[in-house]
């Protein structure tokens, strides 16, 4: 196991951690994204060049994204 | 209850685990197998794309309509009793938030908007040689139609009415995939099997199937997410139209 | 005709993508036609599959890929009687639901009917493949188009929050599923049955095969609702569209039994085999804990199509019980009471749905009297109620009693009494509704609009007649239902299919070696129909019209009666009652303590 | 050290579920849920990880030389198709919650169960 992918994991772990503890969405959104850059990160460690491009597009573009417009949508309402 | 519960199932879990092989020797044979046969068998060069849209392809049959059911449902959900004087309205709010962009950041917008449609369509056609293949392209492409937004020509977008189209074309891609198995069911008994020339490997053409199966997965993937996308904004918009009133 | 394996898929996933993508440019009626023809036509092709299989199962490479150097490189289906036979049910479910909704709905657009196609794709193909991820990959699908077809009608705060903690429960499970293949595709490099089972029995289960079984097994145990994953299921149920709570009560809760018996005898039962007794002590423990606790939550409901997910909730407790004696004829019981308790069960929520239609409400205490001028629905609700309580000669009566003797016969005798106990309290409560909806019988409550009361959204506008198509479907579900039982040699046929099901090494002997016949295994046992059988199941059934006299008129009992229940029975059952909080973050506690425990008895017990 | 991966794993999975318990608003929640699915894409890759291996792309290496199993990344690619999917499924179920009685929160969500 490389230092390399040491690193990225316990990135990762760590990510994970603050996913789950950053209880405002907004902000939370924001960690999605770098979770997903985290998780890309690894793959790219793991040899996995193709799972790395997908988890970019979805978890730091597309989901973020759909969340922005829901979290929009509730926070919009409740001004 | 939960802190205990929780903890059991990490220490069962994990002892399990540590009875995987060590991290960073694989065994195989399965992973093997298809390397060493892949380039030979399916003239692809991208192990992944082939067994994705090939040797494992029923798998991916079901998990592109997993997202064909999944943009169905949010449609089904989202745009319920949806009726036109209302869609009218969002749109003039649509109009006067397009106003609101900078010319600066509009320019940029379009200027990304076609290279990343271009680039998407790259990743498509070449999944088979390199990393990508129609999912990841498709994600791209659709990203072209969210920098459109982005410049505030998404009226443009709204007035084409693009939504019976996208869901058009997201089922064409959904259909079109099982029509490609159903071309190798009828050609020779088997759902699936290749039936286009394999050609030369390291070229866009080559890989029979792989290549119109990727297309029509880009298809499906790139309408699905603007569909999605779309749906989301509509409510927005649904908001900022009843702040104006 | 091999070609037949991937229709059952193929075709109702191309239509549904027509019929969504065409949706705005198809007149109403064409929609439900070719929904209803292509789901007929799915039924009679799993029909002729489930013939065709009998001697050995069909089995077929996607893409051509048959296995290399003994390594399966593709996907297979592997079409099995049980499985074929499940599939075919599942189509015909569908078909029915999509005549019940033509008049059901106000304005159904093709998307309701791309749905219904796509979950029908997904649960038969679900029933015939081969390969671990191919299952995960179906049961995704089903849970998705499941979890959109459950919102499908959202109008109040009841279905949503039903829709919700079903997809938050169901989409854990689909993880767990997901660790579990990985830990066993890294020890074995293979995603086939076959040849996961191969080299899974090739050394004593140790602990990563234990928890990559426990694993699966959950998962698949939460689809099935087993106790206590099962809280998802009637907020789910009380929610859902009618014609969608038919196929989610009739075949999908069924189908997580079904894996659940499909990934143990492919890959684990050799593996497991030094430690059967204790495998079949827990798995039946969890069947019969199932059962109770399923029964006696059926029987305090008084919304109709809760009461019915809940006596759904207890009969997949005497499902898991009857495969848990791992015999085949217990097997074959549980095969028999799945197809009839699906036939039943889908007609009686048929009969609720038409109830909603006329009445707006399912709540049992609005209804009381109403439905007297309802001859029809009153016959098919009563015939119901005794079917479920096991009358003969309805199949649920025979899939009882083959569960019952296979028991017998391993000192599982008390598992009996649990059955007909169960049997008693679901029937009970069906009969007791029948007798105050349709009979008027008992005192009318105080307080008609209850809690629930309000909480049913009407689906469709009233009118004064039940119409045809709403009818037909409930009728014709019943009547399979009765003559299942009647049709001659199905409990020995079962036996055998259950028997091959059973035998591992000869299913992979078939899957990678092309084996020419599967030989059943294990030991066959008389099946019946016999006399014990038929006593039982008029025993449990006359139980169930007693209790259900019973509870009608609790308010004549004595005095005494009265008091001993509400100092004993009551708060117990409260508290049990308070545990279905409707609040999602408990269900999921509830799912990691299951885990848990399940995980602490298997690793106790299998050491 | 060759057991890291294997408490990652078992670590993201107990984390995300936490948070679907401790969660006060559904689209937290329903991030949670990403989580806990991360685990499982480290846990197949890092199953199918080789020593000193390529990745499983044969333009410019020769099919001899040794790559990780593409098997396992396949797999994966699934899995995050799924995820994207549910997650926009489960959202939009949100979005009615807040629409229809003006609340994410759980609590008042059973509150308003009655």
């Amino acid at each position: 196991m490389t230092v390399l992918q040491m690193a990225a994991l316990t990135i990762v772990a760590l990510g994970g951690l603050a996913m789950v503890a950053t209880r405002d969405p907004v902000r939370q959104t924001l960690m999605m994204s770098l979770y997903g850059l985290a998780l890309a990160a690894l793959f790219f460690a793991f040899q996995a060049p193709d799972v790395a491009l997908s988890e970019i597009v979805v978890g730091s573009v597309v989901l973020p994204l759909i969340l922005l417009l829901t979290l929009a949508k509730i926070r919009g309402e409740a001004r | 209850m939960f802190y205990m519960s929780a903890l059991a199932f990490a220490a069962f879990f994990v002892w399990g685990m540590l009875r995987l092989p060590a991290f960073g020797y694989y065994q195989g044979p399965y992973g093997d197998v298809i390397n060493s046969f892949v380039v030979f068998e399916r003239h692809a060069t991208d192990a992944v794309t082939a067994i994705n849209f090939d040797y494992r392809g029923v798998d991916t049959v079901g998990e592109e309509f997993i997202l064909f059911a999944s943009v169905t449902g949010v449609a089904l959900l989202l745009r319920e009793r949806r009726d036109e004087s209302a869609s009218e309205e969002r749109a003039r709010v649509a109009e006067g938030r397009a106003g609101q962009t900078s010319s600066g950041v509009k320019v940029l917008a379009l200027a990304v908007a076609a290279p990343s449609a271009l680039y998407g369509w790259y990743i498509v056609s070449h999944g088979q040689l390199s990393p990508g293949g129609g999912f990841q392209g498709g994600v791209i492409m659709a990203s072209a139609a969210i920098f459109l937004y982005v410049s505030g020509e998404y009226l443009a977008l709204r007035h084409m009415n693009p939504i019976s189209l996208l869901e058009l074309a997201d089922a064409a891609g959904a259909g079109g995939y099982v029509v490609v198995g159903l071309a190798g069911l009828i050609a020779s008994g088997t759902f699936l099997l290749n039936v286009l020339p394999l050609g030369t490997t390291g070229e866009v053409d080559s890989s029979g199937t792989i290549l119109a199966i990727s297309i029509a997965v880009g298809l499906e993937v790139a309408a699905a997410f603007v569909l999605l996308m779309m749906e989301f904004l509509e409510q927005t918009l649904e908001i900022r139209q009843r702040r104006r009133v | 005709m091999d070609v037949l394996v991937p229709l059952p898929f193929a075709v109702p996933l191309l239509v549904a993508a027509l019929l969504i993508g065409l949706q705005s440019h198809l007149p109403h009626w064409l929609n439900d036609l070719i929904a209803v023809a292509t789901a007929a036509t799915v039924c009679g092709i799993c029909c002729v599959l489930l013939f065709m299989s009998t001697k050995r199962p069909l089995v077929y490479w996607f893409g051509g890929w048959v296995p290399h150097q003994d390594v399966a490189i593709g996907v297979s289906f592997a079409v099995a009687p049980l499985g074929a036979g499940l599939a075919s049910m599942v189509a015909l479910m569908v078909a029915a639901a999509l005549v019940f909704s033509i008049k059901y709905f106000d304005a159904v657009g093709s998307m309701y009917h791309g749905l219904m196609l796509i979950f029908l794709a997904a649960m038969s193909a679900f029933c015939l493949t081969a390969d671990l991820f191919n299952l995960l990959v179906w049961f995704e699908l089903m849970s998705a188009t499941a979890y959109a077809l459950t919102a499908y009608r959202i109008e109040e705060k009841g279905p949503l929050q039903g829709a919700l903690n079903f997809a938050i429960v169901n989409t854990i499970g689909g993880y767990l599923i997901f660790s579990g293949l990985g830990l066993i595709y890294a020890r074995t490099g293979a995603l086939n049955f076959a040849q996961i089972g191969r080299a899974v029995s090739s050394q004593p289960a140790d602990s990563l095969v234990v928890v990559a079984f426990v694993l699966m097994a959950v998962g698949f145990l939460i689809k099935a609702s087993v106790v206590p994953f099962h809280f998802w299921l009637a907020d789910a149920h009380a929610v859902a569209p009618t014609p969608v709570c038919v196929l989610f009560s009739g075949v999908m809760v069924e189908l997580g039994v079904y894996a659940v018996a499909r990934i143990y005898w492919s890959m684990f039962a050799t593996a497991f085999n030094p430690h059967e007794v204790s495998v079949r002590a827990i798995l039946v423990g969890a069947g019969a804990v199932t059962a109770i606790i399923g029964g006696v939550f059926c029987l305090s409901q008084t919304h109709l199509k809760r009461l019915l997910a809940f006596s759904t909730i207890s009969h997949v407790g005497m499902f898991v019980s009857g495969f848990a004696l791992l015999t085949p004829l217990g097997l074959a019981g549980s095969a028999v009471y799945v197809l009839g308790h699906g036939m039943v069960k889908a007609s009686l929520f048929l009969c609720a749905g038409i109830l909603l239609h006329r009445f707006q409400t399912v709540n049992e205490a609005q209804l009381h009297g109403r439905g007297r001028d309802m001859l029809p629905t009153a016959i098919l609700f009563f015939a119901g109620g005794l079917a479920l309580g096991g009358l003969p000669p309805f199949g649920t009566y025979l899939g009882k009693g083959m569960i019952e003797d296979a028991a017998v016969s391993h000192s599982y005798a008390w598992l009996t009494a649990i059955l007909i106990l169960a049997s008693m309290f679901t029937g009970g409560a069906v009969l007791r509704a029948g007798a105050r909806v349709f009979l008027g019988l008992g005192e009318p409550d105080e307080d008609p609009a209850g809690a629930e009361g309000k909480e049913e959204q009407p689906e469709s506008r009233p009118t004064g007649r039940t119409p045809v198509v709403m009818m037909a479907p409930a009728c014709v579900l019943m009547g399979l239902g009765l003559a299942m039982g009647l049709v001659p040699g199905i409990a020995p046929r079962t036996e055998v299919a259950a028997a091959q099901f059973m035998n591992q090494a000869g299913y992979s002997q078939v899957v990678l070696d092309n084996a020419p016949t599967l030989q059943p295994t294990g030991e066959i046992e008389p099946a019946g129909p016999n006399p014990f059988q038929i006593a039982s199941g008029f025993g449990a059934a006359a139980g169930a019209v007693l209790l259900a006299f019973a509870a009608v008129y609790r308010q004549r009992a004595p005095r005494a009666v009265c008091c001993w229940a509400a100092t004993w029975l009551e708060p117990p059952l409260q508290r049990l009652r308070a545990l279905q909080s409707g609040d999602v973050r408990d269900y999921v506690t509830w799912l990691v303590f299951g885990t848990a425990g399940l995980g602490a008895a298997f690793a106790f017990l299998l050491r | 050290m060759s057991i890291y991966p294997w408490f990652v794993v078992a670590w993201l999975f107990v984390v995300g579920l936490w948070g679907v318990i401790s969660s006060r608003h559904l689209v937290h929640q329903i991030l949670c849920l990403a989580v806990i699915q991360s685990s499982t894409y480290v846990l197949l890759l890092a199953i199918g990880y080789k020593n000193a291996a390529a990745a499983p792309v044969f333009a410019t290496n020769p099919p001899t030389v040794p790559a990780v199993d593409p098997v396992v990344q396949t797999l994966t690619l699934t899995d995050i198709v799924i995820e994207a999917t549910v997650i926009g499924l489960l959202l939009s179920l949100a979005v009615q919650a807040w629409k229809r009685f003006g609340t994410v929160d759980p609590d008042r969500l059973r509150a308003l169960r009655g």
